[in-house]
This record gives C-alpha cells, structure tokens and sequence, in this order.
C-alpha cells in the first residue's frame, strides 16, 4: 500500500468537516456550473461528432472535478499547460464556449486557424492556456522553462502542468520532474490517474504503487487526492501553488479519478474496461458530490441541475451552430505561422497552390490571389 | 485467393509470420486486448496469448529500446508505434542504436526486427495524425524503410520485413487501410525488399511515389491517358535502401520525372530522387524533375485536402512536364 | 578588429547578446564551471552568473523542451547540445515542438530560441562524436538552420540566431573551432539569416558547400585553379530556409554543379540543392549534377580520412564535371 | 536523509565480521588481479593518451571495486550491458588486454573493426558484454528487451545493466527501468554513482535524495552499497542476480563511489572537484581495502600489490605494442556490416573509393579492387 493517504474534503452526503474552501458561494456555484459546463460541452461535442458535423473529441465524464478543482486554485496570471482532456479548466477561467467550439470545427475564427484536431485548444486569455500538442508528455519540461522564467523574473506566479497516468512513462514526465526538482522551479504537476492510457490500465503502465510515489524519484513532495472530490483538489492544488509562490519549488498531485467515457470518439472502451469498474466509479460521480455539499449550504436544491445543465446546454448548442455556420479557414492559413515572416519558398508553394485553384478550381476555401 | 483491405492484409501478415516463427513478437501500445487502435493487430493475443502479443507502457523509446535488446538476444520482434508521429521519442534509439548496431559491433551484435506504423493523411489528423517521415529514415544508413500500396505487397512485404536480418521501418499508409482492397495469397509469401513496382506502363512521362499517393497517381495517369500522354506510374515501395537501377531505367525511358510524395518537399524524398537522376541520367532529361509534394508547413486540419497532393495536381505537373 | 578562431568567435557572439540582452540565458550540460567540453561557454559563468549561464541535468529532451517554455514565457534562452550525435532524444521537442508552436497555435505561442550544437567529423570521434544531421532538421518546417564557417560570420549569425523571432538550429563545425582564424568585429553586429556567402568567384564550375567543407572546397578550387579551372565557391550557411534564388543564380552561372558535405549521400542536403537545380535550372546544366558527401555508412573512427571528403575527392569531382 | 542504509562489508581494517562472500580463495585473488588490471589498464592508456600513440581514454581509477564486485556475481550466460566506464567488468570475466587494446588503436584486429572510439568495446565471449555505445541511457531498456528474451524462453540469466549517475537522468533509464518493472523482467540496475558527470556534481544531476529511492518509482526494490567496497557489491549484485533468476523481477543497486580521475582524457577535473573531494575518497581507495581482508585471510603481505601490478603492467603493454603493430583497418570497412548483405549503392560507393584511390593515390589503408 501506499505511503500516500488519499486525501479527500468532501463525503458522500456532502459533509465538508470543518473545511474551508475559501470560496465565496458565488465561486462555489461558479465551480459548479463549470463542471455542468464541461458536461454539456461533451455531450454535446460527442453528438457533433456522431451525427458528422465535427470529426473528434474527447470525453470528460467523470473527471469533472479535478479539473475544475485544480483551476479554481489559479490566478490569471498564472500558465496552465494542459493535456487534450483540460478543456473544462478552460471553461472555468471563463474561455467561451464560442472560442472553444471554433476550435472543433476548426474554422476561419479557431485560434489555432483550422491547424488541429478538435479539443487541441489554445488561448492566452483570460489566462494562458498553452496550445495542446499531441505528442503525450512534451509540454512537461515545457511548463518547468515557462514557471523557471517566472522564478528568474521574480513573479510569483504558477505553472499548473497537467497530464493522465500514460503521461508519466513519458520522457517529458521523466526530464521536466527532473528539472524542475533542481531547479526548484514554481509548477504544480498535476497527474490525472483517470484508469486508463487509452485501452491501458495502469498496472500495465507501471509496477510503481500509484503515482505520487514517483515524485520522490525527483525530490519533489506529493500529495495523492481524491479526483472526485471537487474542493479536495482545490486544497491540493492550492497546497502546491502556494509552497511555489513561496518559492519552495514543485509539487506532484496525483488526482486518483475514472475516465467514465471512451478514450476518444473514436474509442469503444466496452472492449477493455470491465463494467463492474465504471458501476464503482458512477457512485463516486463527482456533480452530485458536489451538489450535496451545495445543498448543505443552501446553495442547491433538487432540480437545479437541470435548469442550469440546460441553460449551459443551450449555449454549447449556440455556439455550435455559430462556429459551423462560420466560414473555413483562408487557403493561406496553410502557409502563414511556419516563421514569423513568411520565406520566399514557401510563398512561392501558396502562390502555386493558389494559381492551380485559379486553374483548375474544386476544393474550396478561398480563391484569388495569394495574400501574404 | 482472399480479397483484402490493406489493414486486413497487415493482420493477415502479422499472423503468419507469428504461425511461422515462434520467436516472432507483437507489441505496443494498444495492440493487445483493444487490438491496435486501427485494429491491425487485432485477434493476435487471443491467437497468441499476452506473451507474444501485448501492450507496453506509454514510451516509444522503450518500445523500441526493448525491440532491439530482444532481437539482439534472438526474438523477432514487430514494434507497433501507434502514429508515425509519436515515432520521435525513439528516434535515438532507432538512428543511434537499431541502425548501428551491426556496424558498431563489427558485426557481433544485430538487431533484427520490425517498427510498424501507419503514416501519412486523409484521416483529418491535422499536425500530430498526418505526417510522412520517411526521409528522416532514409537519411540513415543501417536501417531499411518500406511501405505498401496494396494488400498484396503489405503482406509480402511485412513478412519479408520480419524475416530480414537488418531493422526495418514499415510504413503504412493509413489512409489506405480500408480504402483500398485486392488478392492477397494464402499462407506464407515475401515481396522482395529491393525491387519497385510499376504500376501501369507507359512512355511519355514516368510518375514516382509511394503509399497512399500511388493510388492518387494513379488516376492522375489515367486521365492523362485520356488527352494523349502515356504516363508509367511505379510504386517504389522499398524506399531504402532504393533499387536505384530501377528508377534511372524508369527515368531514362520517358525524360520526363514527376516524383510525388506527402511529405514536405524541402529535404523530402523526392529530393534524392530528383538528384540520383540529376547526377546519373541528366543527358536523358527533357523536361524539368518534378516534385509534386507537400507544402513546407507543418501538416493543416481542415485544408488538408489542399496540402495533400491529389490528382488534380498530379496531373498538372504531368501536363506541365510534357509540354515542356 | 581582433583576430579570432571560430571558438573564440562564438563565445564572443554569446557575451554579445547576454551583454545587449538580459532575456538571454545559456544552459546544457557542463556550460557551467567548466565552460563546455570545447570551452565555448568559457567564462559566461563568471560574468553573467550561474542565474543566466548554467549547467543542466544530462537530458536532452529537458533542455530543448525546458527552452521552448522559457522562450513562450519572455526569455531568449540558448540551449548547448554537447555533441550534434547527443541531440536525439531532443528531437520530438524540436521536431514536434519548437517547430510547430507557433503554427499550431495561430501565432499566439512561439519560440524564439537557439540551440548550439557542435557537429561534423575531423576530431576522430567515430559514430557518436562526428555526425552531420542537418538534413533532419532542413527537413522540418518552422525550424532555421545555420552552420557559419569562418569567425565572421560564426559571431554574426549567432547573434542574428539569437535575435530571431523563430527557432534556430546553430551548427558549429566543430572541425574549424580551432583550426580557422579570421577578423572578428567588436561588438554586436549580425549576419543576415537569409543569404549565402561568395568564399571565391569563378566561371567554369560552381561548388556549393557549408561548414568544414568550405576550407576543403576552397582547396580543391585553388588547386583547379592552377590547372585552368575557375571555381566558384559558395557557402550556403544558412541552410533553411534557403536562399533558393541564389543558389539557382550561382548554379545557372556556370552550369556545372558540385555540391559538397560530410553527411551521408541518401537524402542528404545535396539532394536538395541538386533537385531544386534538376528542377528549375536543368536546361542550363551541362553536366551531371554532382554531389561529394560522406558515404552511406555510419561515421567510422580510424578511417574518418577516408570518410569525409577531401580536397582531392572534391577537386576530382570538379575535374569530372569540368571534362563532362 | 535517506531510507536507503549504505551496505558495507569490508571494514578499513580489512574486517568482514561474518560475511561469506562464497568466493574461493583463488577467486578472491582474481578480483584482487582485476582490479589491479583496470589500474594498469588505466594507467598505460593515460600514458598512450599523453604521447599521442591513442586518441583517447576513460580512467577507471577509484571504481574497480564497484566495477570487479558486480562483474564477480555474474556467469558467463549472464549479459552485460556496460557503459564506456566499465571495461573492468570484461577484464574480471577473461577478455585479454590485447583484444581490448586492438579497440585503443581501433585496428584490424578490433571487434569494431576500428569504427568506434577508444573504450567502446564489444564482446561476445567469454561473456557477452554488449557493444559499448556512446548516447547515454540507450542501452537501459536494450537491456530490458534482452532480458525479457531470457525469461520468454525459460533461462534463468540476467541482464546486469550499468550506468552512471548522470545516465539516471537520460531517457533509457526511464524507460528501461519503467518496462522492467511492469514485466518483472530479469535485470539488475548498477547505477554507478561516481559523483560527477563530467562536471556536474549530482547535486546538480537530480533532488533525489540519492538514486536507489528512484527505483520506487518503478515498483523497483534497491539497494544502496559502498562502491569502494567489493565485497559489498558482490553481495548486493548477487541479490539482485538471485531475485532475477528466481523471476521476482528486477533490482536497482546504487554504489556509492567516486571518479578519482577527470572524465576522460579530454577533460581537466581540477576545475570543478574540490581537492578536500579527492583526498576524502583517496582513503577509501578499494584496493587498499580489499587487500587488508586479503591480508587477514593469510592471502596478501606487503609488496604483492607491486609484483602483481608490474604482472599486469608487463601484459598491458605487451598487449599495447602488439595493437599498435597490428595494421590498421582495410578501406572495405567502411563499407561492410551496415546490412547484412552490401546493397548497390554502398557497393557503388566503395567501388568509387578505391578507384580514386588507385587514380590519386594517398590516404593509406588497402587499395586494390573494392573487395565486397
Ligand atoms: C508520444 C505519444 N505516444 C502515443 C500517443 C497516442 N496516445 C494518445 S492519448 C494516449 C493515452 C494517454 O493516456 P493518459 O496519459 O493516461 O491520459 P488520458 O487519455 O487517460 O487522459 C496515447 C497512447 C501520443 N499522443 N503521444
Ligand atoms: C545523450 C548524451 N548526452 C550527452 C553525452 C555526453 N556525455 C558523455 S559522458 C557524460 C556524463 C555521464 O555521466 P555519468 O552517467 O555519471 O557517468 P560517468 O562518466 O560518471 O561514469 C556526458 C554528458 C552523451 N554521451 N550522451
Ligand atoms: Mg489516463
Ligand atoms: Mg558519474
């Protein structure tokens, strides 16, 4: 067994003990309705997909909590380097829905300009949401150069550097731990043990015993958390934050939570993951969790889900048909953002690009003249 | 014989060559129980239990690391890397360590075995789901880089691959996967890994490509046919080392090259093309070596119907190349 | 003007920018204390302190990966790689990463940042201590990749490197280090990224070359001299993006190309400059389009002579395409 | 501080309380003779260095116990997967000074056939001691593939798999020790913890306290031993060794010594080891210890370390005039072993080589007709 004590806040009748979230009730119910928010956005997305209308995502049931948990422990200022599964850390910064469902249809107004695949997000505001990269595992010593620039200026801000379990056989796990530990650099690591890398359960990741052990390979202290247990992760993360502000260096969470959906869209998780599994984790659902402790406030009664779950899915729902009713990318996307000044061979590909248009037309997006 | 798609084709290739060989090892991330995320691999560990198929921890390094230290001491082992694009993480150990190896150690120590992995476009991939690597590999002595355009030679030539005493990169073009289908023969056969295709005769303009683009070139030839230009199409299929006597016979009967591929055209595999037949056939030139490739951008999502080469643009260079 | 060796010129280059820039930090292995296993980073320690010159733990993956996110995040970090050989595990971060930041996120994250590498043969380092990989990195879209052979331009395009808003690749022909020496201006002064050098002019043949291989060029174009043949030698230095109309120009002048490196021939760099000249200069070409390139093995140790292309191997081929 | 006690067995005064080592007589004298061989090895390799008959060297001067210890729990059908520090391991197990001095002159008689820089050795018999590659850390998870070769068939060998303190931060380390872990694969982990890389103290090599604690992240039981005392690692090796040939997995030994000479013979130490560094671990030196137990076992009196030395000296050198004699690599080396069978376009190349050759003459090393 672990050295780790699973940390958790909150009780499955919505006890708290004597807890203080340092949250206001507004921010409770903002936490509250961002997770209702990540859940009508995958629903929704996972509609999109089904009926053609976007070619991917990624589910987020189930791990709700320790997303909007962890964000809740930010400050604007401060950098979130995310996997492909964070989309709900951006919706509880306030990132819109609109923003995020241009990205999905990967159109003329998405950020990344029709480049990614949906749910590769990327935003610097309200706060710094760094573009996802595919690749499992690069951004991790990335966010440890990001928070060491930090350090080296003298602010006081965070890199929140999150990643799954398959994350952690990673070679950037393995380099960014190891250099953030000497570096004593301001990140917080935040490892989401969702169950499964894909079809993988984690025995097949690692002989180690849970995740946060791994921190020790690099000096860096952890804590092992309740995924579910919404103002549990927030205190966790907060832990972490704090000890970096002060300068302490990092700190390794490890979320313990259930990816209660597929991998992907693309993924049929009935062929590996046992139902016995997914019946356990659907008790331990993070939303009603929480809704118990917002009833023993006050702040919640029956039948508030539904209002506000579809007052959210109302506007996933608008913002879907804006972004698909908004125009593709320019044909010259393609070719812009390589450098920063476009060279001349690859100006000369869009030129042709544009002239076999002009010849010989089909395919869409754009016509004319190549404008860079 | 059995029709096939390219995919079944591979599964079909895989499981021969484990019936044939003990030694002889599937493994990945994925490719156990869930059976590959493109279901290449699928049925293998219930056929041949975990202990020759099975699932790795997330680290194409150590996928390929281990590959070599098993076919050091004797295994045969098949490699999957899930895209073509998580490849990096292990190109150390396949650039300083698989193609070295032999050369290093004079010869003592070999590493006999197979990286699978699918590659290329048309699956809306964007940036990290699309690209086409093969020139990193094929700038590396020691190793050899392969890839089918039918279900034919991805059979033949996997287990050809496998049975080969030098590491192999199978490339295999995904977009290819269940679009395209042919007879693929019962039972154990190898394609020789040193000779190209052609795919249709023809002697005004010669098309070289590889992979998903074959079937593109293909019909770029086909309705060049149709205004009066005969085009040879070949399918170079084991790009490294190449049958280089094959392509300059190829270029010299027509004077006229188009070479065409997915990946970036600077530094790309058409390049060597290009400059096998600038040094060794130039006085048989009539018309400019042409390349028809992907743009020098990172690969795009939504458009990359326009940063794929298709027919549209195949047969322009053909049409350009021959009226010159 | 002082008179420098390329060393001295890049360490020179370096106290420059961290001078005139306080965003500049340099990190890797042993850059520290020790100054770098070649002495590069010698005394930036002592003058800047270990905050903006320091060692890092031995991963080549945490440096790059470790640089881009400070270079996102304000600074100018520039990153040693020990030895060219030693920067494949960095590779998925320069590759799938610095490469393609700023494209993947539409310009709003981006990577202005250098990493240094020694590279090439000449020093007896076999396989491991020798190698020139510029063409996996000409290859990859969104990267620069500069090599300088003389101290001139070592300072001037380091510090150009330095102040580029893209990332660059900084290849340093390890073989000159010491063995050039040559006037260094004080002070900051850049060499513009997007040009390449004339080292001599001359009508008959036209030798393109970079790095270690442009004092052995220049050699073999003295010695052709004196036997009637005049050379023009070019050092492209900055490999990608290419000055491609340059090339063309110097290429068209005399019809008669010899491009020359130490890497391995198959899809080398040469294989692009010979393709973009089959492809839009062929009916000026005269002769074969020739290359003269380290052979398609790994590097060896003891025969490393033999290996790398001398003055006479590049005079001979000079001689061949002159006689064609 | 660390969980992890340091093992000794040999007291400075030659003590062992009631160790058994399970060593022979005659065998504990081969590890004594072994030792001494790295030296003279060592030290006539410095001098080759220094008058410019090699190019380039590695001292070993400092871990001969560490290296003889672990070597001395190994048999023959054991694989050895060395770093470049390690020769003394092929040196215990019976190669002969003049195979490896054909790699210092990196000759025709070279198992590398003179392609790869001094120490890189390689070697099939008596042991096999795995072709010695200069990236740090490859060779960690070749290392698990092999040994995961072992236990498919049933054999009962083991993969003892060495590097330094620095090659724990490498990527193969991760990876490596990550695979071994989940497929309990027979393989024991020296991490030779030597105090620097090149010029990096470990203090700025990791904030691990130490290097055994970093096989919990792997579900990786480890050791930490006295590298100075061969003994000790004898026995902690052999533990490992026994844990693997009974298939419980594999083991990480960390042994705690130090590199009392530079790097290599590029490198100048005095820049960054503390003197006060050196002369501590001077009075550790492992031959000294070793010979007070050889001594109070009746085995060793004062001037044997001379005789046996000069032994060693004599056969050195010996080995070193024959290497140097011996001609160097013909031409067609460069050519061979990149494949099995030499394609066209290598055979064009060298065909191309030895015709300017023949044309220009120069250059040494074979001429005549391309013999492949
Ligand atoms: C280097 C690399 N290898 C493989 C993949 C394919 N892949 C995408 S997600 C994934 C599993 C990641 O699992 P985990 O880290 O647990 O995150 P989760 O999906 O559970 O959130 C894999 C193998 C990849 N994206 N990158
Ligand atoms: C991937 C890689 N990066 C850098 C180097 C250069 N290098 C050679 S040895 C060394 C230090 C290794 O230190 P350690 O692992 O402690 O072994 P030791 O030399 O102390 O035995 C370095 C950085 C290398 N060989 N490989
Ligand atoms: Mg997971
Ligand atoms: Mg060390």
């Amino acid at each position: 067994m672990s050295d780790y004590e699973l940390r958790t806040v909150l009780d499955s009748s919505g006890g708290a003990g004597d807890h203080d979230s340092g949250l206001s009730d507004a921010e409770l119910m903002h936490c509250y309705r961002s997770m209702l928010m990540v859940r009508a956005f995958d629903d929704t997305a996972m509609k999109l997909q089904r009926s053609g209308r976007i070619g991917f995502s990624i589910p987020n049931r189930g791990i709700e909590a320790t997303q909007v948990g962890a964000a809740s422990a930010l400050r604007t200022t401060d950098w979130i380097f995310p996997s492909y599964r964070d989309f709900g850390m951006a919706l509880y910064h306030g990132v819109s829905a609109t923003d995020m469902m241009h990205n999905m249809f990967g159109n003329a107004l998405d950020a990344s300009k029709g480049r990614q695949m949906p749910v590769h997000f990327s935003f610097e505001e309200p706060i710094h949401f760094v573009s996802i990269s595919s690749p499992i595992g690069t951004h991790i010593p990335q966010g440890v150069g990001a928070a060491h620039a930090m350090k080296l200026r003298g602010e006081d801000s965070v890199a929140l550097i999150s990643f799954g379990d398959g994350g952690t056989s990673s070679l950037g796990f393995h380099s960014g731990l190891n250099f953030a530990g000497v570096w004593k650099s301001p990140a917080v690591f935040l490892c989401q043990n969702n169950g499964y890398a894909i079809s993988m359960p984690t025995e097949k990741q690692t002989a180690s015993d849970g995740f946060a052990v791994k921190g020790e390979a690099y000096g860096i202290p952890a804590i092992l958390v309740d995924g579910n247990d919404l103002l549990a992760v927030r205190q966790a993360t907060a832990e972490g934050v704090a000890r970096a502000r002060a300068g302490d260096g990092p700190t390794l969470i490890e979320a313990k939570t259930f990816r209660m959906g597929g991998h992907s869209t693309s993924d049929d998780p009935s062929k590996y993951v046992p139902k016995e599994l997914l019946d356990e984790w659907e008790e331990k659902d993070p939303v009603p969790r929480f809704e118990a402790y917002l009833a023993s406030k006050g702040l919640w009664v029956e039948g508030d889900r539904e209002t506000l779950y579809s007052g959210c899915m109302a506007e996933v729902k608008e913002a879907a048909d804006l972004a698909q009713a908004t125009p593709l990318p320019s044909l010259e996307t393609i070719f812009s953002d390589v450098y920063e000044e476009v060279p001349q061979h690859i100006r000369s590909q869009g030129e042709e690009a544009y002239d076999l248009l002009r010849r010989k037309g089909d395919a869409g997006g754009g016509g004319g003249e190549f404008p860079l | 014989m059995a029709i096939l798609t390219l995919l079944q084709a591979v599964n079909e290739g895989l499981k021969t060559a484990m019936r044939d060989d003990s030694n002889v090892l599937v493994f990945g991330e994925d490719v156990g129980p869930k059976g590959g995320v493109f279901l290449a691999t699928e049925g293998l560990t219930s056929e041949f239990g975990e202990e020759r198929c099975f699932d790795t921890p997330l680290s194409e390094d150590g996928i390929v690391g281990a590959a070599i230290g098993m076919a050091m001491n004797g295994l045969r082992p098949v490699a999957e890397i899930q895209f073509q694009d998580f490849i990096f993480p292990a190109f150390d150990q396949i650039v300083s360590e698989a193609a070295k190896l032999r050369y290093r150690s004079g010869g003592q120590y070999t590493a006999p075995m197979v990286i699978r992995t699918p590659y290329g476009g048309g699956i809306r991939g964007g940036l990290y789901h699309s690209q086409s690597g093969e020139a990193y590999f094929c700038h590396t002595p020691g190793l050899k880089v392969v890839t089918p355009s039918t279900p034919h030679d991805a059979k033949g030539l996997l287990i050809a691959a496998i049975q080969d005493p030098d590491p192999v990169l199978f490339l295999e073009p995904k977009a290819l996967y269940r679009s395209v289908k042919g007879e693929v023969p019962e039972g154990s056969y190898t394609v020789d890994l040193s000779t190209t295709r052609t795919v249709r005769e023809g002697d005004a303009v010669t098309v070289f490509c590889y992979g998903a683009m074959v079937p593109v070139c293909e019909k770029a030839a086909e309705q060049a046919e149709e205004s009066g230009i005969s085009v040879e199409v070949i399918d170079l299929r084991t790009l490294y080392p190449l049958d280089e006597q094959g392509v300059l016979a190829a270029a010299k009967k027509t004077g006229r090259v188009v070479t065409v591929h997915e990946a970036p055209r600077f530094c790309g595999y058409a390049a060597e093309i290009s400059a096998i037949i600038a040094e060794r056939a130039i006085e048989y030139m009539e018309a400019p070596v042409t390349r028809v490739t992907g743009f020098d951008t990172p690969f795009p999502n939504t458009l990359e119907h326009h940063y794929l080469p298709d027919h549209r643009r195949v047969l322009d260079a053909i049409e350009r190349v021959h009226a010159f």
